[in-house]
């Protein structure tokens, strides 16, 4: 498996959390991650459609993408929303910063799970958050 | 999510079966409420949560949120079972510092 | 849960047949359904998406689309390819009958496990695959 | 998806771990072919399911092709462990009025 590709859109509503998450693993699982590296993935796939569903569209409901990607040993994930943005992306990423009286860790979270983390957003236009994570993490940082 | 609500003596032990995101929390969050507002002489709580198999920061918020919560009264929160699961995630946050965990109830129930 | 849906994209090859039963039977799990009801949505699933592989687009590689969608106790699964088509429609139904050599009971079976099966194509265009079932259905059939 | 081969006298068990399914059964039935053209004097197969957790129309075809290769060849195909996942599809086929279902590989071994 060197290439292979999905998309799973869903309504921004907290019962589709555990979807995104299960969807997620499964597609994870055609690159041999450990069981450990499966459950970090879920975290930060939860995180990123958690912030869709409170911080992206508020009281709203809209819809939330997820662009799924294999490509030889990397995993690239995007959660995609079309809701109302983040004015100051660094302050975004600080530990404990939080718009909505939560732990302000969600981005934290998903920075130390995945290789790497890079953020598109624009204000009332909406977000996009790019993840990307390879199996067997601990080996290729010891080297 | 299920949610199991047992009381012995002055400590409330919940056991919480599922996974502790955005989803499950604020169902959560009102049944132990409910049951703290309903009940008088609760001090302290024991979060059992060997069959959780999921947690994310919301449900590490939720936590928080009843540490605070036993604080403010003087009682005391004590954590049983993180297994692996989860286990990364509590490690990362740092929570580990604030919260006293416990390998069973037994013992938490002890230490209270 | 009164109102749900989601979309999942997937490329046509047959790695992804476990995600996309995994993906759908996530969903379901929103309403009320036995194990051996998830067992029976699983085989439907892997049977349409299976077909749009095989038969939709045979040699060539494109896009399946499976369309969730909760409505009240129903769960409206709907699989689309734009592939080759089919022919006749109502042959294709057939136990027995296949075009490529196989069992020729994916749509049978798809039949019997789901309360309703619509199938929509067209020959060059595609084919999209509509399948309704609800909780408890033995209690349904019996009243 | 997980194989593995035994062979007990003029009998080939082949026990699976995982789905049968399109993607699965051009591998399985690859890996079962090497076997029986690569060793003289294999006779029955008998087909261990205790750990397939699922089966469709193809993951049938596949076992349908086993028993057509056997038989062909004047062996005997039998299956063992039809656990519950997998249970609706064999019923609602009619495989089992072709193919004969033992409860364990004993039981199979002493049939053939
Ligand atoms: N998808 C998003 N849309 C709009 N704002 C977001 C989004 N994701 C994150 N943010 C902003 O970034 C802040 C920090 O996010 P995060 O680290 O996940 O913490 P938390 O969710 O606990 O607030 C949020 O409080 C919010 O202001
Ligand atoms: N998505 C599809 N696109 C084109 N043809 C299809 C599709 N699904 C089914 N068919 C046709 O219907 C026939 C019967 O399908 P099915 O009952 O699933 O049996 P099988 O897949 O074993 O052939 C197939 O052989 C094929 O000719």
């Amino acid at each position: 498996m060197s290439k292979n590709n999905a998309r799973l859109e869903l309504k921004s509503i907290s019962d589709n959390i555990g979807l995104a998450r299960v969807t997620v693993a499964s597609f994870a699982a055609q690159l041999d991650f450990t069981i450990s590296e499966i459950e970090e993935i879920k975290v930060a796939v939860s995180e990123a459609v958690s912030n869709a569903i409170i911080h992206g569209y508020k009281d709203e409901t809209g819809i939330i993408g997820i662009n799924l990607e294999i490509d030889g040993d990397k995993l690239i994930i995007e959660v995609e929303d079309s809701g109302r943005g983040i004015s100051n992306i660094e302050q975004a990423c600080e530990p404990s910063y939080t718009t909505a009286d939560r732990m302000g860790l969600g981005l934290v979270f998903i920075d130390s799970f995945m290789d790497e983390l890079s953020i598109d957003s624009e204000l009332e236009q909406g977000t996009k958050i790019r993840m990307i994570t390879s199996p067997e993490k601990t080996e290729k940082k010891v080297n | 999510m299920e949610l199991e609500i047992e009381r012995v003596g002055v400590n409330l032990i919940v056991r919480i079966d599922g996974s502790l995101d955005l989803h499950t929390v604020d169902t959560l969050r009102k049944r132990i409420d409910e049951k703290l507002t309903g009940e008088v002489g609760i001090q302290n709580m024991i979060l059992n949560l060997k069959n959780v198999d999921f947690i994310d920061s919301s449900g590490l918020g939720f936590i928080i949120g009843r540490y605070k919560q036993i604080n403010n009264h003087g009682g005391k929160l004590k954590i049983i079972n993180v297994n692996n699961s989860i286990k990364q995630v509590f490690e990362l946050s740092g929570i580990l510092k604030i919260v006293d965990v416990f390998t069973d109830e037994q013992e938490a129930l002890q230490a209270v």
